[in-house]
C-alpha cells in the first residue's frame, strides 16, 4: 500500500506519546503476518499492511487498558472498537486509532485450496486485484475476490467507525463487500435433522483449545469464563459432543447482541469448524428485532442490556 | 537392518493393505474433515489424506483427551439410607489393537517424550501402558518440509524412525515399508507385499535425504536449556515474547509431545466417573490452587512455563532431550502466528548478550 | 378521489326480482361514484333462510362456491347488498375459518375448493369504510334537505358482532352518516335494529303485522317523512305489507321506505330508470314534494340574503 | 450432606393421586438423602415435632418438604427447620400438590412427576448454603392511597396507633363513593351522617398529614424504607390561604363546569368545592371550564376572594415522604353505562345510573332531594330498575358478580317510595344476592313493604316513546314478554377497578387479576397483603365490596401495619446476589441492568473495579445473575450451579446416556 | 396426539415466583387438570431465566422447554421479563439453526390468577412437543 509509508511516518511521530502502537508485521513464513507491538523506530520500520494482515488486533485493547496505545485498524477492526468503546472496555481517551483503507484480506484455508501446502510457499506478492504465489513447482495468479473471507463478503465498510487518523490510496476501491450469506442459507436449505447432524458432525473435531474464545475482542471474560469452572459448573470436563456444543452456545449467546462479525472466531479455530454461522445468525436476528448493528454507534448500548416495554418486532404467541 | 524386511507398497496397494489390517484392528488413518486432517478410523470408502501434515497428531490414540480411570456408584441400604457402599469398576482400555497409520516421524516420535513420564521408573500409569503397547505405528516418511518444520533442531528428520514400528518412504510411485519393530514387522506382513527392489531403496534414500536439505540448518542449542533456566525471573523478556499470545490452547492441544492432564469427577445421581483429561498451561486455570492462588497469574508466566518446559525443564530431568519434535503445528496453528522457533533462538541470544 | 375502488359483487337472488329496485340502484350509486363492481360470474343463491334450517354444510357450501368463485376472480373482496346473503356468506366464512375440519367437510361439496382468503362486505360497509363519508358528500348534487328519514337497518346486518364485525350492533351508525351527508335530517331512531318480523310474513302475518307496525309507528310519532333501510326483506314487510298493516291495526301510516341508495341516487340527481322509485307501494311523490317545496324556500331565502 | 424428605399426604389431598409413601421410598435412593419418610400433615404440628425430631435424630443438614406450594407454607417450614436447629434456608419444597397432584388424573404418572420433583428439590438442597438475614432500620411511617372509607378507616386506625399516616386522595376532597350515597343499606341511616364525622377526624388528627387533590408519582425502596414522590395536582388555588368560604363559587360566571361529585347530573361552577362536608374544605379551579384559562381574561375569582388566594399560575408540585408501609384503599369506578346500547345509557336522558339515582335522592344533590327527570325535570312515577350493567356478563368482560348492586337497587326502591308515594319501580334482576347480615330481610321488604315489582329477566331493548321510555324484556318465571312504559331507567352498574389502577399496580410492584383488582398474597389467609412486601390493600381495589367490608379491611390493613411496625427493625431476605470478587472483571453491565440500584462499582485492594451489591437495597431478582457473562454475580439460593442441578436432575436420562459411552 | 396418552415426554417449565408459579398454583387449586410430562423448575423473575439453561435443557435430552413470567408491564422487579423477552425470543430464533425445531421451546405470560390460561399454556405445549415428538439425541 502506498499509505505505508506515511502511516509509519505518523506513527514515529506519535510514538512519544504513547506506550505501545499495534500493527502487523511479516511472521514466520511469505503467508503468515503476525501481531506487531511496537516501541521503537525500528519496530515502526517493520510494519506491514497487505491482505495477509488478517488479524483483528482490536482484541488485545482490553488487557491494555490503563496504557496509552495505538492500534492500526481497518474499517471492519474499527466496528469491534466501537463496540469495546460502547460497553466501557476501553477509554477513548487512551486509544489512538490509525485507520487503515482496507486492502483486502486473504482466507488462508482458501489459498491453501488453491495452491496447495501453504508450508512450501516461497513469495506472495499483490498487485490489485492480482495475487501471485510462488512456491517450488508452481507460479499461480489468482483473484483476491476469491480469496476474500466469508466475512468480508456479507458487509461492506467504506468507512471506520472512529479514526484519529485516516490512511487511503487514491483510487483506493473498498474490497470487501455486502452478498447474500451462503453459508448461512445453505445451512437454511437442510432439514432440522441434516442441521443437527451438521453442528454434531463439525463440533465432534472441535479440541476445546478455546482460539475461538480467546481470540474474540468481544469476550471480556478474559481468565473467568464459566466454560472453565466448576462454580458454576455449565460444562464438565468431558470432551464430548454435548460440551463442545455447549460452550459454543455460551459464546454465542454472551456475544449476542455484541458480536462485531469479525470472523476472528472462525479464522482461529485450527480444526476449521464453522463457528461463524451461529453469530451471524444472530446478528441477523438482532438487525430483524432490534434495527441494531453491533459497534457502529459509540453512544447506543447493547440490545440484550436494555428494553422496550412494547417490542414492535416481537409477535408473542396467543395460547 | 536385514535387507529382506525392506518392503515395497506399491499406492495402488495402500488402501487394499489398511482394509485388510482394519480386519483385525482399529487402524486410524489421516482424513479430511471440513478443511482439517483428522486421524479418524478407517471405514469401508475412507479416502486416505496423506499430502498434508494432519491438523492434530496422532496423541490422543495413547493419551485420549477424556480418560476414564474409573467409575464409582453408591448403593444405599434402603432400611437405612444414611448407610451406603462405594462400588468401583476399573475401566482399564482393552487390549485390542490400534493401527495408526500416516502419521508423520514426528508424530510418533513425540510418544518417546511421553514413555519417561508415563512409562518407566516408579510411577506407571496403567492406561498410557496399555495403549502404548497395544498400538502401531506406521510412519510416512516427509517428502517436503514446510515453513514450519523443524525436527532437525530437536533430534528427528524426515525419515526418522523413533517411536515408529513401521516407517513409510516414498519412491517409485509407491512406498517403501521399513518395519522397526516386531510389532511392525507383523503389520507388514498382512500386505503381503514384494521385496522392494535395490532401486527403490535407493530412490527411497534419496527422497529422504533431499528432503532433509531442505530443512533450514539447525541450530545449536545445547546452552539453551540452562539459558532459559536464567531467564526464569526475567519477566520483561516473557512479556516481551508472550504479547501477541492469546493464551488459547491450540498450541499444546495440537502438540504431540504435551502430556499435562487433570483429573475429575463427573457426577450424575449417584454414579459418577473419574475422568483425566487433557491440561493446557496456557490456560489460567492451570494448576490454580484451591487457595485461590495462581503460580502463572499471566500469560507472559505461562509462555516462559511451556517453553521452558519444553526446552529446558524436562531436557535437565530426561537425559538432555528436548519435550519437542519439531512438527511445527504450534506454529502454523496459532491464531496470532506465535512462532517458539523465534522465542528459543531470542532465549538462547538473549543470554548471550 | 382515492385510487379505484373495485370489488367482486354478489347480487343475491332478491336483487334480480323483488328488490331489483334496491340491485338497480346500488349498481348505478357505485358507478357514480366510481366503484367497479365485476358480478361474480355463474353466482348462485346463497341459501337463503331454508338451507341452513336444514343443512349446516350443506347451506355454507352454497357460499363456499360463491366464494371460491370470487377467490378464482383474483378478487380478495366480495361486497353484496343484501344483509342475509351477506349473513349465509359471511357465516360460512367464519365457520371454516374457526374449524378446519368443517371447511374440509364443505370443500367435498365444491368442484373448487374454497380457500376462504376473500373478505365478504356489505355495500354499505364498503361505502363507509372503503370510500368514507366525504367522499359521497362530494357527489351530492341535489341534497335531500327538509326531509326527515328514520334509518332502520334490520336486526341482521350488524349481528351477531363476532361475526359480522362491523358498526355498534345496538346502535350502527354507518346509514346515518351516508344519508346525512346527503342533507337529509337523520331522526334519532331507537328502533334501528328492530325485526320486522322477517320471513314470518308468510307463516305469521299476524307477528309482522305487530313488529312492522310498531316500526312504522315510531317513525310516524318521530315526524319522519320517510323510512330507510338496507334490507329487501325489511323493504318489503313496511312497504309492501304498510297497507295490510293499517287494515290490521287501524291505522293510517303513508309513509314511503326507500333503499338507501334509492335516496343516494335521488341525491346524486340520477334517473329514475337508475332508481325505480316507481316500484315502490307507497308512492315517494309527497314526501319529495315536500323536500321540493323546503329546497325552493330555502332557495327564495338564500336569494333575499345574497340581494340583501 | 445428609437430607431428609418428608413427602406430605394433605389428607387425600395428595395421597389421593400420589402413592406418597412411594415417593418417599423412592427418595431413599436419592443422593445424600438419609432419611425420607411419609406425613400425613406435615403442616400440623405433629407433622412439623415429626420434622425437628428427624432433623436432631439423624443430624440432617438439610430438609425438603414435598407438600403443597412453597407459596403457602414455606414459610411455616423455615420456621420449623430452624427450631430444629437448622439454618432456615437449608430447605426445599416440592410441590406435589398444586402442581401434581391436584391437576393430574393418572396416579402413576402423578407418583412418577412427584418423584421427580423430589429429586430436583434434594439436588437444589444440595448446593444450598446457610444464610444469614441482615437488619435493617424502618421509617415507623404509613401511606394510605386513597381517600375512601376504607382510606379513611386504615388512616385512623394507623393514627390511633401511634403512628405518622400521610394520606393521598387523588380528588380534592375525601369521602369516596361513600361521600355521594345518600342512605345506606339495610339500615337506610344517612351516609354523610355516618361518615362526616370520620372525615372530620381525619383532618383534626394529629399524626395524618392529608394530600387531596394529589396523585403517587413514584415509589422507591422495599419494606420500612419507601421513598415516595406526591404529585400535588395544580388547584390554582393556595389551599393555605383559602377558608372555604364559596364566595368564589357563588360569583363564577363559568356555570357549565362538569361536576364529578353530582356524577354531570347538573353542571357545576368552573371554581368549586364539590360538596358543603368537604375536607378539606378548599376550592379547586377547573381549567378546562375556567374562562381564564380559555379565554385569558375573567379573574372574578381572583377578584372576589377575600384572602386572595386565588392563583392562576400555579404550577403541579411534587412532595417528597419517606415511609415504612403503604396501604392502597383505590376503591373501584363504575362501569361504563354506555357499554349496552340497548339500554340505550348515553344517549337518553332519562336512563341514568344508579349513582347518579343517588345524588337525585341526596337532599344535598342538585336536586335538593327531589327525584326530577333529568330531560324535563318532572317527578317519574314508574322508575325501571335494571340490574346487573356490568355485572355477571362475559360479553362485556365483566362475568364477576359486583355484589353491592341487588342491595342498593333494593334501597332505592324504597328510597323512591319514600319520595314519591304514589310512584311503582319495577327491578329487573337475575338473581338476588343478600348474603350478609339483615340483608335478605331487607329486599324483602323492598318488594313487601314498599311494593317494588320485581322481573326477573333481562331487558332487550329501552327506547324513547313519546314521552316516555319503552323497557322491553322478558320475564323469565312467567316466560313471556313484558313491556313496561317508565319515566325514568336507573341501570344498577356495577364495579370495575379504579382506572389508573394497573398504573399505580406498576409503581408499587403489586400484581392485578384480569379485571385491574388487586391481586391478595392468599385468597383466604392473607386477604389484605400483596406479595410485595410492606404494601398493604383495604377495600374494593382488591374486589368489589361494600362498606362494612371495606371499612373492616382498612382497620385490617392498619392492624397489619401496627404489626410490621411493631419491631425496630426488619430482617431482609437474604436471597440477594453476591459477587465473586475473583470472577467479576468489572465490567458492570449487572449496574446497568440492575431495576433498583442495588449494584455500584467499587475497588478491590489493587485498584481494579469490581461490582458490589447493596444488600438491603437488592430484591433478589437475578436478573443481574443473566446479565454476568461470567455468572460472577450470583444470585444466592438460586444459583446456576442450583438451576443447573435442577435442570440436570429432570434430564438425568440423558446424562446417564453419557455415562454409557 | 393427545399429550395425555402415551409416553410421557420430558418438558422443563421455568416459572417465575410471583406470577406463573401462582398460575400454576391457582390452576392446581381450581383442579384445572393437565398432562403430567412437565416439571416445574422456580425462578425468582424470568429475569433470570438465562436462555442457556434452555440450551442446556435441550442439549442434555430435554423434548421441550418452557419459560412463563408475569405479563409485561406486571414484573414483580418492574424489569425482569422485559430483559427475558429480548433475551428468549433471540435464543428461540436461533433454535432452527442449531437443528432443534422452535416449537420445542416457548415462553409466555401468564399471571398468577390465570389458573385457566396456565391449564391451556400446558396443555397446548405439551400437545406441540407430543406432535414433534422426542427431541434430537446424541446417541453413540
Amino acid at each position: 500500500m502506498k499509505y505505508v509509508a506515511e502511516l509509519k511516518a505518523k506513527i514515529r511521530e506519535k510514538l512519544p506519546e504513547l506506550d505501545v502502537v499495534i500493527g502487523w508485521k511479516q511472521g514466520f513464513d511469505p503467508v503468515h503476518a503476525s501481531p506487531a507491538f511496537m516501541t521503537t523506530p525500528e519496530e515502526i520500520e517493520q510494519l506491514v499492511v497487505n491482505p495477509l494482515c488478517v488479524q483483528n488486533l482490536a482484541t488485545y485493547l482490553p488487557g491494555l487498558k490503563g496504557k496509552k496505545v495505538g492500534i492500526v485498524a481497518r474499517e471492519c477492526d474499527t466496528r469491534s472498537i466501537g463496540e469495546l468503546l460502547q460497553e466501557s472496555l476501553i477509554e477513548r481517551e487512551e486509544l489512538t486509532v490509525f485507520s487503515v483503507k482496507c486492502p483486502g484480506a486473504v482466507d488462508l484455508v482458501k489459498l491453501r485450496q488453491q495452491v496447495g501446502d501453504l508450508g512450501r510457499v516461497r513469495s506472495i506478492s499483490f498487485d490489485g486485484p492480482r495475487v501471485t504465489v510462488e512456491t517450488p513447482d508452481e507460479s499461480s495468479s489468482l483473484d483476491l475476490g476469491e480469496l476474500l473471507p466469508g466475512k468480508c463478503r456479507v458487509m461492506a465498510y467504506d468507512e471506520p467507525v472512529l479514526a484519529d487518523f485516516r490512511f487511503v490510496d487514491p483510487d483506493q476501491d473498498t474490497v470487501c463487500r455486502e452478498e447474500a450469506d451462503t453459508d448461512l442459507v445453505a445451512l437454511e436449505q437442510m432439514d432440522l435433522d441434516e442441521r443437527f447432524a451438521y453442528w454434531r458432525g463439525h463440533l465432534d473435531r472441535c479440541i476445546r483449545c478455546y482460539a475461538c474464545r480467546n481470540v474474540c475482542p468481544m469476550c471480556v471474560c478474559q481468565d473467568q469464563c464459566i466454560a472453565d469452572t466448576r462454580d458454576p459448573h455449565w460444562l464438565s470436563a468431558e470432551t464430548d459432543v454435548r460440551q463442545k456444543w455447549m460452550f459454543q452456545l455460551i459464546h454465542a449467546m454472551h456475544l449476542a447482541g455484541r458480536c462485531t462479525e469479525c470472523g476472528e472466531c472462525e479464522r482461529a479455530c485450527p480444526m476449521d469448524i464453522p463457528i461463524l454461522t451461529i453469530r451471524r445468525k444472530l446478528n441477523r436476528e438482532i438487525h430483524e428485532l432490534f434495527g441494531y448493528t453491533s459497534g457502529m454507534d459509540v453512544d447506543a448500548v447493547p440490545p440484550l442490556l436494555t428494553f422496550q416495554p412494547e417490542e414492535k418486532s416481537i409477535t408473542e404467541r396467543e395460547w | 537392518m536385514v535387507m529382506g524386511d525392506l518392503k515395497f507398497c506399491p499406492k495402488e496397494g495402500l488402501s487394499r493393505w489398511v482394509e485388510e489390517l482394519s480386519r483385525e484392528h482399529t487402524v486410524l488413518v489421516p482424513q479430511q474433515a471440513g478443511d482439517a486432517v483428522e486421524f479418524l478410523p478407517f471405514a469401508e470408502g475412507s479416502e486416505l489424506s496423506l499430502d498434508r501434515q494432519p491438523t492434530a497428531p496422532p496423541k490422543k490414540s495413547v493419551f485420549p483427551q477424556t480418560e476414564t480411570l474409573m467409575r464409582f456408584e453408591y448403593q444405599k441400604d434402603p432400611e437405612h439410607p444414611d448407610r451406603q457402599t462405594l462400588q468401583i469398576k476399573e475401566t482399564l482400555p482393552g487390549k485390542e489393537k490400534t493401527v495408526i497409520l500416516g502419521c508423520r516421524p514426528c508424530g510418533a516420535r513425540g510418544f518417546s517424550v511421553f514413555d519417561p513420564v508415563f512409562g518407566q521408573g516408579e510411577y506407571l500409569d496403567p492406561y498410557y501402558q496399555a495403549r502404548r503397547e497395544h498400538t502401531v505405528f506406521v510412519s510416512l516418511a516427509c517428502r517436503h518440509p514446510e515453513n514450519t518444520c523443524f525436527c532437525n533442531w530437536v533430534g528427528g528428520g524426515p525419515a526418522d524412525s523413533a517411536g515408529s514400528d513401521v516407517l513409510m518412504l516414498p519412491a517409485g510411485g509407491g512406498y517403501v515399508l521399513r518395519p522397526v519393530t516386531d510389532q511392525g514387522r507383523q503389520i507388514v506382513e498382512v500386505g503381503g507385499f514384494e521385496d522392494a527392489s535395490p532401486e527403490q531403496q535407493t530412490e527411497a534414500d534419496r527422497l529422504a535425504e533431499e528432503a532433509a536439505e531442505n530443512l533450514s540448518p539447525a541450530p545449536e542449542l545445547e546452552e539453551v536449556p540452562d539459558k532459559l533456566f536464567e531467564l526464569f525471573e526475567n519477566l520483561d523478556f516473557w512479556e516481551l515474547m508472550a504479547a501477541k499470545c492469546i493464551s488459547c490452547g491450540a498450541c499444546t492441544y495440537l502438540c504431540p509431545t504435551c502430556y499435562c492432564f487433570n483429573i475429575s469427577d463427573e457426577y450424575s445421581g449417584l454414579q459418577g466417573k473419574r475422568i483425566r483429561t487433557w491440561d493446557n498451561c496456557m490456560s489460567n486455570l492451570f494448576t490454580h490452587e484451591a487457595s485461590g492462588h495462581n503460580p502463572r497469574p499471566t500469560k507472559a508466566q505461562r509462555l516462559r512455563n511451556r517453553v521452558g518446559h519444553k526446552f529446558s525443564y524436562y531436557p535437565k530431568l530426561h537425559e538432555q532431550v528436548f519435550a519437542c519434535c519439531g512438527c511445527g503445528r504450534c506454529i502454523k496453528s496459532c491464531p496470532m502466528s506465535v512462532d517458539i522457533r523465534e522465542i528459543v533462538l531470542s532465549a538462547k541470544e538473549y543470554a548471550d548478550e | 378521489m382515492s385510487p379505484e375502488l373495485s370489488y367482486a359483487y354478489y347480487p343475491g337472488c332478491s336483487g334480480l326480482s323483488t328488490s331489483k329496485d334496491y340491485e338497480i340502484s346500488t349498481r348505478a350509486v357505485c358507478r357514480a361514484l366510481g366503484i367497479k363492481l365485476q358480478e361474480i360470474p355463474d353466482w348462485s343463491c346463497c341459501g337463503s333462510t331454508p338451507a341452513h334450517t336444514v343443512d349446516h354444510v350443506f347451506s355454507a357450501a352454497l357460499s363456499a362456491r360463491n366464494l371460491s368463485l370470487a377467490e378464482q376472480m383474483g378478487s380478495d373482496t366480495v361486497i353484496t347488498p343484501c344483509p342475509s346473503c351477506l349473513t349465509n356468506l359471511k357465516v360460512a366464512a367464519h365457520r371454516m375459518e374457526q374449524e378446519p375440519a368443517f371447511q374440509q367437510e364443505v370443500n367435498r361439496h365444491l368442484q373448487e375448493p374454497c380457500v376462504n382468503t376473500v373478505q365478504v362486505k356489505s355495500v354499505l360497509q364498503a361505502l363507509i369504510q372503503d370510500l368514507g363519508p366525504e367522499a359521497i358528500a362530494k357527489q351530492v348534487e341535489k341534497p335531500l334537505s327538509g326531509l326527515k328519514i328514520a334509518p332502520y337497518y334490520g336486526c341482521i346486518m350488524n349481528r351477531p358482532p363476532e361475526v359480522m364485525d362491523f358498526d355498534d350492533p345496538e346502535n350502527p351508525v354507518a346509514m346515518d352518516e351516508i344519508l346525512r351527508g346527503l342533507g337529509a335530517e337523520v331522526l334519532p331512531y331507537p328502533l334501528k335494529v328492530e325485526c320486522c318480523g322477517a320471513s314470518y310474513g308468510v307463516a305469521r302475518k299476524d307477528v309482522v303485522m305487530q313488529l312492522s307496525g310498531k316500526l312504522l309507528d315510531l317513525a310516524d310519532s318521530l315526524g319522519a317523512d320517510a323510512i330507510a333501510t338496507a334490507c329487501p326483506l325489511c323493504q318489503m314487510n313496511l312497504d309492501l305489507r304498510q297497507d295490510q298493516i293499517n287494515a290490521a291495526l287501524k291505522r293510517s301510516f303513508r309513509l314511503p321506505v326507500f333503499y338507501y341508495t334509492q335516496l343516494m341516487g335521488l341525491a346524486f340527481g340520477l334517473e329514475e330508470k337508475d332508481l325505480l322509485l316507481n316500484k315502490l307501494n307507497v308512492p315517494a311523490g309527497p314526501a319529495l314534494a315536500k323536500m321540493q317545496q323546503a329546497a325552493e324556500a330555502a332557495a327564495e331565502q338564500d336569494a333575499q340574503t345574497k340581494e340583501q | 450432606m445428609k437430607i431428609g424428605v418428608f413427602v406430605c399426604h394433605c389428607g387425600s389431598n395428595i395421597a389421593g393421586t400420589v402413592d406418597v409413601a412411594g415417593v418417599a421410598q423412592a427418595a431413599k435412593n436419592f443422593p445424600e438423602v438419609a432419611f425420607a419418610t411419609d406425613l400425613l400433615y406435615s403442616c400440623s404440628e405433629p407433622g412439623q415435632e415429626a420434622i425437628v425430631q428427624a432433623v436432631q435424630e439423624h443430624d440432617l443438614d438439610g430438609v425438603v418438604v414435598a407438600a403443597c406450594t412453597p407459596r403457602m407454607h414455606e414459610p411455616t417450614f423455615r420456621r420449623a427447620v430452624e427450631r430444629a436447629g437448622l439454618n432456615r434456608y437449608m430447605f426445599e419444597m416440592a410441590n406435589i400438590r398444586e402442581h401434581c397432584s391436584w391437576v393430574g388424573k393418572d396416579k402413576d404418572a402423578n407418583t412418577r412427576k412427584a418423584s421427580d420433583l423430589v429429586l430436583q428439590a434434594v439436588e437444589k438442597l444440595r448446593f444450598d448454603r446457610p444464610l444469614q438475614a441482615k437488619s435493617f432500620d424502618i421509617n415507623k411511617r404509613v401511606l394510605v392511597v386513597g381517600g375512601g372509607v376504607a382510606g379513611i378507616q386504615a388512616a385512623l386506625d394507623c393514627a390511633d396507633g401511634g403512628l405518622e399516616v400521610v394520606l393521598l386522595e387523588k380528588t380534592s376532597t375525601i369521602g369516596g363513593k361513600m361521600a355521594k350515597l345518600d342512605k345506606t343499606f339495610p339500615t337506610v341511616d344517612c351516609s354523610s351522617c355516618i361518615l362526616g364525622p370520620k372525615m372530620v377526624d381525619v383532618s383534626m388528627h394529629p399524626n395524618i398529614t392529608l394530600y387531596a387533590y394529589a396523585e403517587l408519582e413514584s415509589v422507591e425502596g422495599y419494606v420500612g424504607n419507601f421513598e415516595v414522590s406526591v404529585k400535588k395536582k395544580a388547584t390554582y388555588v393556595d389551599w393555605d390561604k383559602c377558608t372555604g368560604c364559596g364566595l368564589c363559587m357563588e360569583k363564577c360566571p363559568s356555570k357549565k363546569a362538569y361536576d364529578a361529585f353530582n356524577e354531570g347530573i347538573a353542571p357545576t361552577r368552573a371554581i368549586n368545592i364539590p360538596f358543603p362536608q368537604a375536607i378539606p374544605k378548599r376550592a379547586v379551579i377547573d381549567p378546562t371550564y375556567c374562562r381564564q384559562f380559555i379565554k385569558g381574561k375573567c379573574g372574578v375569582c381572583a377578584k372576589v376572594c377575600p384572602t386572595e388566594a386565588i392563583d392562576y399560575e400555579m404550577q403541579d408540585s411534587f412532595v417528597q415522604e419517606k415511609v415504612g408501609a403503604v396501604i392502597t384503599a383505590t376503591g373501584y369506578d363504575l362501569f361504563d353505562y354506555r357499554k349496552y346500547g340497548e339500554y340505550g345509557g348515553g344517549r337518553y336522558p332519562d336512563v341514568i345510573t344508579s349513582m347518579q339515582y343517588e345524588r337525585l335522592l341526596n337532599a344535598s344533590g342538585p336536586t335538593g332531594g327531589h327525584i326530577q327527570r333529568p330531560s324535563d325535570g318532572r317527578e317519574p312515577k314508574k322508575v325501571v330498575f335494571i340490574q346487573c350493567v356490568g355485572s355477571r356478563d362475559k360479553s362485556v368482560d365483566r362475568p364477576y358478580c359486583s355484589g353491592f348492586c341487588c342491595m342498593y337497587t333494593a334501597k332505592q326502591t324504597i328510597l323512591t317510595k319514600d319520595h314519591i308515594p304514589d310512584s311503582q319501580s319495577y327491578v329487573f334482576y337475575m338473581d338476588i344476592r343478600a348474603p350478609g347480615k339483615m340483608y335478605d330481610e331487607f329486599t324483602r321488604r323492598a318488594m313487601e313493604e314498599y311494593g317494588a315489582q320485581y322481573i326477573r329477566g333481562r331487558v332487550s331493548q329501552v327506547y324513547p316513546y313519546k314521552d316516555s321510555l319503552i323497557v322491553r324484556g322478558v320475564d323469565t318465571l312467567l316466560g313471556s314478554q313484558v313491556e313496561i312504559e317508565a319515566d325514568l331507567v336507573v341501570l344498577a352498574v356495577g364495579a370495575e377497578a379504579s382506572r389508573g389502577a394497573s398504573e399505580l399496580a406498576e409503581k408499587l410492584r403489586i400484581s392485578y387479576d384480569a379485571y385491574g383488582f388487586y391481586m391478595e398474597s392468599h385468597p383466604k389467609l392473607r386477604p389484605v397483603e400483596t406479595n410485595t412486601a410492606g404494601v398493604y390493600l383495604a377495600g374494593a381495589c382488591q374486589g368489589s365490596k361494600d362498606i362494612p367490608a371495606s371499612v373492616g379491611q382498612g382497620s385490617a390493613a392498619a392492624a397489619k401495619v401496627l404489626a410490621l411496625f411493631s419491631k425496630d427493625q426488619l430482617e431482609s431476605d437474604p436471597q440477594v446476589a453476591l459477587v465473586s470478587q475473583a470472577r467479576c472483571v468489572g465490567c458492570g453491565k449487572c449496574v446497568q441492568t440492575c431495576p433498583f440500584g442495588a449494584i455500584q462499582l467499587a475497588e478491590d485492594r489493587a485498584g481494579n473495579p469490581k461490582a458490589e451489591v447493596i444488600e438491603t437495597v437488592c430484591q433478589g431478582c437475578g436478573l443481574c445473575t443473566v446479565t454476568c457473562p461470567q455468572s460472577a454475580i450470583q444470585l444466592q439460593h438460586f444459583t446456576d450451579n442450583q438451576i443447573l442441578a435442577e435442570v440436570n436432575a429432570l434430564c438425568q436420562q440423558a446424562m446417564e446416556e453419557s455415562f454409557e459411552s | 396426539m393427545s399429550a395425555g396418552n402415551g409416553r410421557e415426554l420430558r418438558i422443563v417449565g421455568f416459572l417465575c415466583n410471583w406470577c406463573s408459579y401462582g398460575g400454576a398454583d391457582t390452576a392446581g387449586v381450581s383442579r384445572l387438570g393437565q398432562p403430567t410430562d412437565l416439571r416445574i423448575i422456580r425462578l425468582p423473575c424470568t429475569g433470570r431465566m438465562d436462555p442457556l439453561f434452555m440450551f442446556k435443557a435441550l442439549l442434555s435430552g430435554a423434548d421441550g422447554v418452557l419459560v412463563s413470567g408475569c405479563h409485561p408491564r406486571d414484573c414483580h422487579y418492574s424489569e425482569g421479563n422485559f430483559y427475558a423477552r429480548r433475551r428468549l425470543e433471540l435464543a428461540k430464533r436461533l433454535l432452527p439453526t442449531l437443528g432443534f425445531d422452535s416449537g420445542r421451546f416457548e415462553y409466555t405470560w401468564v399471571s398468577a390468577s390465570e389458573g385457566k390460561r396456565w391449564q391451556q399454556v400446558v396443555t397446548a405445549f405439551t400437545e406441540q412437543i407430543h406432535t414433534l415428538g422426542p427431541g434430537p439425541k446424541f446417541s453413540h
